[in-house]
């Protein structure tokens, strides 16, 4: 059994008096998808944070993490004076570069054909979304956090990163994704559920 | 350090994509040049008395105020976040930033300096000290500036409390900066001060990248 | 002690408005350093002791009826 | 040794020690300001030089020893909540900013009054005075720095950040504070320090200081009670303690 790409012990988060989820572990192992759930407000943003290692104070418990990380929040990290090409370069100039035609293919499949070399501040907030989304479609990180990576996207493209989705998990990644929508992914899914009572 | 030398490129992409921003520094440097005579009078010896302060203590505030813009563009739309993401060490990419931000501001003002100090009936012999101290001592500046510009990206209303937190660490700075020009009217050599401002320097580079790099963790997590 | 009466202490030949007006705002400034904390954790010990009655409040008056 | 360490860390326990020590120390130090004031404001003679307005010297010289080594305290205590991440470090590099505070502006009001007599003006650029002056601008950008922050988990560690630039810059700014004062002001009398002080004059002014370092401590243990209470306000021991009192 590998050890688990991220695992935390012990969580425990308090935010302006009412404790969000107390003595929380994870182990999130290759080939799992785990759905955090709860209304707004839960802390679901807050653990994905914890788990990427964005935030690094004002919680109890352990984190550890053995892969790097591919994360999605609600902003669209997208530099608005790049283009789409550009931007997502950068995004995966990380791991590993990446020719031209790969890019301009990610890019294809969350619909941006076509807008690859314009300055993104021309494009609506949805588009700009995908851009970063597109990164699914090429990075080869393993562990991957996404945050409501739904919100404002149409059918077809929540069809389409669905699917991706189960072929990243078959491939022997992991995915932690915190979403309200149902999921129709191959594979099983693991909940979280946050959505206990906010006890004081 | 290949990451860095491509962030630092990207930067500067991001920079001269919109240059009206890298004019803003040089711009204030000018117009407030330009008020001092204003102020003071016109009269050429009283002026050039004063030169070194005026352009040293201009071209501070220059930095000071360009400061803020450093990390906020990318802390605003996420990419910073991404950064502090990447398994590269993060004081290494946060001197890209710096870099950055030295190459549009401090660079430019040291080559345009040598202007502004004929317009306040600088000697010119002195001009030489004068674009070597400003040379270094502003990237001195942006070294600081960087630091308090880490700490204040989160808040709001940063921009004016970013000049509380840096203009004491910006003292020592000006003042070997101003006795180099002053030295050289004096006639004696004003090596000393530079090695002085380049001293500073060396202990900004080796130091403020940690502190720019722990600012700027609590400022995304805060 | 240098100075022979009270007045001469406090005229200091000159000096003594600036020296008392140093010792006094020091004196000042120290006594609110001091005060400052002390009563914010009386009032903050107040406040909590109020908070502690009201939440136990009505299982008393039970009892007492 | 260690447990002690350990044990520093828990807030009934560093707030009970707080106050017995704060029982008896307050009173000492009281009894120590009263006994050097006297002493130094009236028993001992006038320097020839300045006459009687050098007596500011047993207020001034101690409250800028005091406000230099306060900030020193304030980096430290930062850098311990910062590396072993331990709240009460952090409790007290809090409640340490607004004391040094005060300790510098005395220091500065008195030099400043001081150089009236002697030098016949209101502000003089000396070294000495200029450095407080940046010391304070210091202390008032952690304050700004800790008041400017929503989150105050945050805050902390962007003050201890803080602290500690400034604490590796202070020796630098004062050291080329100085300096710029001797290139600008050839041979002027030096305002402290270097002038021997005749032993007449030495003890009350150590004295004084020991004084004010005992103050500074008492207030540091005042504020730091005030603010552990703050923090814990809704644990089982600060509810007892509350109805206790």
């Amino acid at each position: 059994m590998a050890a688990p790409l991220v695992a935390a012990e012990g969580l425990s988060l308090e935010r302006g008096g009412r404790e969000l989820f107390r003595d929380l572990s994870i182990a999130v192992r290759q080939g799992q998808l785990w759905q955090i759930e709860g209304e707004n407000g839960a802390g679901k943003t807050s653990l994905l944070r914890i788990l990427s290692g964005l935030s690094r104070f004002g919680y109890a418990g352990k984190v550890t993490r053995t892969s790097a990380v591919l994360y999605i929040g609600h902003q669209p990290a997208v530099k608005s004076l790049l283009s789409p090409r550009e931007n997502l370069a950068w995004h995966v100039s990380g791991d590993a570069s990446y020719p031209r035609n790969e890019i301009d293919d990610a890019l294809a499949r969350v619909g941006l054909n076509g807008y690859e070399g314009v300055p993104t501040y021309t494009l609506s907030a949805g588009q700009q979304r995908r851009v970063n989304l597109a990164r699914l479609f090429i990075s080869q990180v393993p562990l991957w956090l996404l945050d409501e990576p739904f919100t404002a996207i149409d059918r077809r493209g929540v069809v389409n990163l669905q699917s991706r989705l189960s072929s990243h998990i078959e491939g022997g990644g992991a995915v932690v994704v915190t979403s309200h929508q149902p999921l129709e992914v191959a594979c099983d899914i693991c909940r979280v559920d946050l959505t206990g009572s906010p006890r004081f | 350090m290949r990451f860095c030398l491509r962030l630092l490129l990207r930067q500067l992409a991001l920079a001269v994509r919109r240059p009206i921003e890298i004019g803003q520094p040089l711009m204030f440097f000018a117009m407030v040049i330009a008020l001092f005579p204003l102020g003071l009078g016109p009269d050429p010896g009283s002026l050039a008395g004063f030169a070194p302060g005026v352009l040293w203590v201009t071209a501070l505030l220059a930095n000071l105020l360009s400061a803020d813009t450093v990390f906020r563009s990318d802390f605003d739309d996420g990419s910073l976040e991404q950064l502090l993401l990447s398994p590269q060490p993060l004081f290494l990419s946060v001197l890209a930033y710096i870099g950055a931000h030295w190459l549009t501001t401090g660079l430019l003002l040291a080559l345009v300096s040598p202007v502004f100090a004929l317009m306040l009936n600088l000697s010119p012999a002195v001009i030489g000290s004068l674009v070597m101290g400003l040379l270094l001592g502003t990237a001195v500046l942006s070294l600081l500036g960087c630091v308090g510009a880490s700490l204040t990206v989160g808040l709001k209303r940063g921009g004016m409390l970013i000049s509380l937190l840096i203009l004491p660490l910006y003292i020592p700075v000006l003042i070997f900066g101003t006795a180099a020009v002053q030295a050289s009217l004096d006639g004696i050599s004003a090596v000393p001060y530079l090695a002085m401002l380049a001293a500073m320097l060396c202990l900004a580079i080796a130091l403020a990248p940690l502190a720019v790099a722990a600012g700027l963790r609590i400022s995304v997590d805060a | 002690m240098f100075f022979d009466s009270l007045q001469s202490a406090l005229y200091m030949d000159g000096h003594g408005l600036y020296v008392w007006v140093a010792y006094l705002v020091t004196l000042l400034v120290i006594i609110v350093v001091i005060a400052v904390p002390v009563r914010q954790r009386k009032r903050l010990l107040l406040q909590l002791a109020v908070q502690g009655r009201r939440a136990a409040g009505p299982v008393l008056r039970r009892e007492e009826d | 040794m260690w447990s002690f360490f350990h044990k520093l860390g828990s807030p009934p326990w560093l707030y009970s020690i707080a106050g017995t020590v704060l029982r008896y120390l307050l009173p000492l130090t009281v009894l120590a300001l009263a006994s050097g004031t006297v002493w130094g404001l009236l028993f001992t003679s006038p320097d020839f030089r300045q006459g009687n307005s050098y007596r500011i010297i047993y207020i001034h010289v101690p409250s800028a020893v005091v406000a230099l080594a306060g900030y020193y305290v304030m980096a430290i205590a930062g850098a311990v909540s910062l590396i072993w991440r331990m709240k009460m470090a952090d409790v007290a590099m809090k409640a340490t900013a607004p004391i040094g505070a005060a300790f510098t502006f005395i220091a500065l009001f008195t030099g400043a009054v001081w150089g009236k007599p002697t030098w016949g003006a209101w502000w003089v650029w000396d070294a000495r005075i200029t450095s407080m002056l940046v010391l304070l601008f210091l202390y008032l950008g952690v304050v700004a720095l800790y008041e400017a922050y929503d989150n105050k988990e945050a805050a902390g560690k962007a003050c201890a950040v803080l602290s500690l630039v400034g604490m590796v810059n202070i020796p630098i700014i004062y050291k080329s504070v100085d300096w710029w004062y001797s290139l600008h002001q050839p041979a002027s009398i030096k305002f402290t320090g270097e002038s021997t002080i005749d032993s007449s004059m030495m003890y009350p002014l150590l004295l004084m200081i020991v004084a004010f370092y005992a103050l500074f401590t008492c207030c540091l243990l005042l504020n730091m009670r005030t603010e552990i209470l703050r923090r814990e306000a809704r644990t089982q021991w600060v509810k007892k303690l509350a109805e206790g009192s």
